[in-house]
């Protein structure tokens, strides 16, 4: 990892991407809450403003339903909107553009309408309780027409982003809390961010095996994908065990080949998430497997919350996967 | 043949096209839902006249008329209607129009037009050149959040957007004075956005209301609120009984002194035009309609191994 | 089946078990877009604004936000509020007071407020395309804190009506369009209507089996409860094998104990669902079988939706399961 | 001790309050988004005068001030935002409290107060008291969707709601005039809704346009808009840099003359009142307030095994 590069944390790197992208593409405007003057509440788009100007670098009033219906119309007029949701946990007062516009209008028309967008949203835990701490992926995935990426990694932040800009559909990007404020040495795994110029993109729609091991794999997406990786580490440290890893880095489409080709490496599986569990991630993907593989399919077991998000810090790591829970969790699955 | 004689006879076509496609729905060709223009037909006939390539319009679940004013192509529009390979192959229907070439859209969904239709007009205020957007919304769709916020970005983003109300005074069996507190034309005001209040039923008050609207948008002096009074002949969808409306209210609309068909005809026989000219402008416009639907019906099915087909690209 | 109600179709059985309630709660109120003059786009409120006046049911403007997040501060006032949303489709502007609010109310006063109210809506197919035929169910139920139920007869329309309106949590009833139109003799199963003055509730939170079959279950809910049942009368005429029927009922607390008691009556499961699939009620219903019953538990296939729906009869017809696609499905896994 | 000294005292007591939570976060007893009133306090000390038992009030992500106004125990609200067993259990923090004894309650998604408030209101409106309820919003707030429908219902139920709109001049770093077109106070205006602007920094003026709003719903006359200005002394949330903002103006914020409680000081002093008195006032605020916190301190964490119960009742 270049010199530069190392010290940035996700927010930072979100930004430089944006900006490379931004010189790349005069078609990409940028637009949400506080992204122009303040840089975005978590400085995700720092500096964009000052490079590109007001017509490129849109502070919204809080006006989620206009605004991102807005990028629609953009998007439909040739422009590569960027539109920031400041907490997935706000897509409530917009779901209706989400779903029924921005994820249907290529279905509807036929394949004649393109409508390709960016939203980036942050996601997860930080002790902000039950409206400010969600991932809400299943609940933006289950609707056909999104694509849905959950970066893991500093360089899946800069890479997923990359492709997103370059897709031809709406790509929600679901940016954790953590990760945005984290910098390479405090995170468990991930490639080096390596061009912040000239950013390589990273395919969209494809899981990544992150570890391998032969005894269980814990599939996970985003933040838990890094608590997962702990997990094992801790596991076969204690019990001598073999732990894979695989990281779902795209939840819609979700890679099922990739899932049905992962999935014999190891007897055992654990489906990690941070989202709710009910009708979930963890759940398509068992039924992913369950359906495709029959009674080769491993034995599975899932970890999620089940309730929302409590407020203190106490009750929030009982409800909320950590590396311990998931390597307790494991450990069960593995007796 | 005069301007005049030319609407007279566009407004017939727009009547035929609705009414043809009522039959078809009694017919049992078309399923679903269908919501129909008739008695709205002025507006859509303005709208289409004013409108200039590159202009978008985002419409509603009534937009099959606007669609037309779009220059959508009526085959195909059709076609798409009466659940054939047509304008969205099938997949679209009358609520979902889309045609990209002509910057149309429409959606189902009340109030959803308004946001869309200002992210076009976003694009088209960066553009040195003239182009504008309009979102077409009905008296109901007043009442849904998304109208209120999108009014306020407008006019902060000065969009050369034109919000265009088709206030027929009924969001289905809802008289317009039971679900919204104080006039309409008003609820621009707080953001300073100038509105008009006009009589969508005469088509030189619409032309005239709506062509202020879209010449500011034009010029970039920004969004604009346009309220057009309009009388729905028909039931809130095809099969509606409407029975929560007077009979007398009904009748009274169709009367040839409020219908824009109407209307036009007497101010077009006042100018000297013969009875028989206008009859054969009519019956020019209906075999026009009937020539585009045996077109649409030589259309062949949808494939339905393509059904599930096209959620990505 | 008394015969005043063998002859109610769906919509009025839901309006006479509204308004034998009423008489008994005058706390319930009942609110939404066309309920008070019309009685509902479907007559499923005729009547009401007749017999309790104005104060206790009311025509709404268009404004979802508005008048759902009014029935919760309603609820929270001691009345009991049945508010409709006209079709399912439209909880993309409201989705917030619904899965923010409503849902969460409860648990994030630690238990100390209630929130009883019922929502109504409509939902499924009647070929009126991608924003009017959705069923959403998975889309409400991921979200922890709201009771979601899909009646499939006339009688649980009914009794699981009443048991919403007694209910001291938030209960979403998705109402399938065919089924608010159907009379009894036109479906494939349910027990009678009896008496319509009185009503008994049906217990939220529990499935139940509507047909019995050594070789095959199939797993839905709602309306394709009822095509789950034509196929399987189908498939046992023409293929001898004997093949059972599970109706969800509930989705929302998931029934996973009697789905762990049901699996093994057969060793295979089609489950089918008209809402997506992916991160859908299939899903769910596979994972808490693979978990709970592990090398145990039936060879599982799923059918629902990938797209949205389309608009053309002949194309809705090959996304939506119906009797045909389910039979041929469940032929396939029998196969 | 006389109605002013003692909203003197209360006065104190709020500001302290906040400022010790403030001193918590710092501390890292309080992890998450902490939004305080400090500078607002005027406001909720005018709420909480006017307020009978009955009356319901639906907050903010900013009401801690407002639980105090609204009557809950305070050291069972300060409990929950240390995030102890407190008024939710620890489940709901300082954006979410709820207190149904005291028909109180917060959310933290801006906007959606006013629906809920609606409907406390509609409940209200039944009954044959004088009961009311009271939505707080920020200006920010004012460009959600979901207020303006609330406007259009609440005139169309004639609700006694008051919509008081803390109007702090930003939604986080974006100043008002960049995110709402036009005055705060005429977005009432479309809907016939009577409204009032007023200096939130003044007791005496706040109480008297929130006494006229809240004596309009009692008498059942129907929903009214008050819009306060306020400054927001602090950044959003505890930890913002707030280098948006210029320095100047925030330190002209908190002057004498323009902080509410110096603005009362000067009164009191004015007429007549000892410093010595005012100085005790604050001790006496302070000291009550530090009990609040030993007496919250004192409670239990909450117990991790019921984290994830009580989803359903
Ligand atoms: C958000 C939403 N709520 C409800 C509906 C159902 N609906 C379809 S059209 C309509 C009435 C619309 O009234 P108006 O805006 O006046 O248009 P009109 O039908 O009179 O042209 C309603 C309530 C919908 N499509 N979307
Ligand atoms: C729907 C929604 N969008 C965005 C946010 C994030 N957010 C929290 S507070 C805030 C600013 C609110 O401004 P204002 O209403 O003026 O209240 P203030 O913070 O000034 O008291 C924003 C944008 C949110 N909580 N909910
Ligand atoms: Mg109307
Ligand atoms: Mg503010």
């Amino acid at each position: 990892m270049p010199a530069a590069a190392h010290r940035l944390n996700g927010s930072q790197i979100v930004a430089r991407t944006l900006r490379a992208e931004m010189e790349r593409d005069p078609s990409i405007i940028v637009m949400g809450e506080d992204v122009a003057q303040l840089g975005g509440v978590f400085g995700a788009t720092r500096g964009l403003l000052g490079r590109f100007g007001a017509d490129r670098v849109l502070d919204t009033p809080i006006s989620e339903t206009a605004f991102v219906g807005a990028a629609i119309g953009a998007a439909q007029s040739g422009l590569r909107p960027v539109v920031e949701i400041m907490f997935v946990d706000f897509i409530g007062v917009c779901f209706d553009q989400l779903i029924n516009e921005m994820a249907k209008h290529r279905y509807m028309s036929g394949g004649e309408q393109t409508t390709g967008l960016v939203v980036r949203t942050a996601g997860g835990c930080i002790g902000a309780a039950g409206q400010h701490s969600q991932i809400l992926s299943a609940t933006l995935a289950h609707a056909p027409g999104l694509k849905v990426v959950l970066p893991a990694t500093l360089r899946d932040l800069q890479g997923l982003l990359v492709a997103a800009l370059r897709d031809p559909d709406p790509v929600v990007i679901i940016e954790h809390k953590r990760l945005l404020k984290a910098t390479a040495e405090t995170l468990a795994f991930g490639a080096p961010v390596e061009d912040l110029d000239a950013p390589e993109p990273i395919e969209i729609g494809r899981l990544q095996r992150v570890r391998d091991g032969a005894d269980l794999t814990i599939v996970a997406s985003g933040f838990m994908s890094q608590l997962a990786w702990e997990a094992a580490v801790e596991l076969e440290r204690s019990t001598g065990r073999s732990v894979g890893v695989v990281d779902l880095r795209t939840i819609s489409p979700l890679d099922r080949a990739g899932l049905l080709r992962e999935a014999p490496a190891a007897p055992r599986m654990l489906v990690v998430d941070e989202d709710y569990g009910a009708f979930g991630v963890c759940a398509e993907v068992m039924a992913v497997l369950a359906e495709g593989l029959g009674r080769d399919a491993p034995l599975m077991g899932r970890l999620a919350p089940s309730s929302p998000v409590p407020a203190s810090a106490r009750l929030e790591s009982a409800v909320v996967p950590s590396a311990v829970s998931i390597a307790e969790r494991a450990a069960l699955l593995l007796a | 043949m005069t301007v005049e004689l030319r609407h007279y006879e566009a407004l017939h076509r727009m009547r035929a096209f609705e009414e043809a496609i009522a039959a078809a729905v009694v017919s049992g060709e078309i399923h679903g839902e269908m919501h129909l223009g008739l008695g709205q037909e002025a507006v859509a006939l303005a709208l289409g006249e004013l409108r200039r390539p590159g202009d978008a319009i985002v419409s509603t679940h009534r937009g099959n008329l606007h669609a037309l004013a779009a220059g959508v192509d009526p085959v195909a529009l059709l076609a798409e209607i009466i659940e054939r390979d047509g304008l969205c192959h099938g997949k679209g229907g009358h609520m979902h129009l889309f045609d990209p070439r002509h910057d149309f859209m429409t959606t189902g969904i009340v109030g959803a037009s308004a946001p869309i239709a200002a992210g076009y007009a976003l694009a088209r205020r960066r553009s040195e050149d003239e182009r504008i957007a309009v979102a077409i919304l009905g008296d109901g769709a007043m009442n849904q959040g998304s109208v209120a916020e999108t009014m306020n970005l407008a006019i902060l983003w000065t969009l050369p957007l034109v919000f265009l109300v088709e206030d027929n005074g009924w969001g289905i069996s809802v008289a317009r004075e039971a679900s919204c507190a104080g006039r309409l034309v008003g609820r621009a005001e707080p953001f300073g956005m100038p509105a008009q209040q006009c009589d969508g039923r005469d088509l030189d008050a619409i032309l005239a209301a709506l062509g202020t609207a879209v010449d500011h948008a034009r010029e970039r002096g920004g969004p604009t609120l346009v309220v057009a009074e309009v009388d729905r002949f028909a039931g809130h969808y095809e099969g509606d009984t409407d029975l929560y409306r007077p009979a007398e209210s009904k009748r009274a609309a169709r009367a040839p002194e409020r219908d824009p068909i109407g209307r036009l005809r007497a101010r077009l026989a006042d100018a000297g035009a013969e009875e028989e000219q206008l009859d054969e402008s009519e019956r020019r416009a209906r075999a026009t309609v009937e020539g585009w639907f045996t077109a649409a019906r030589a259309r062949p099915f949808p494939d339905e191994r393509t059904a599930a087909e096209g959620v990505f690209a």
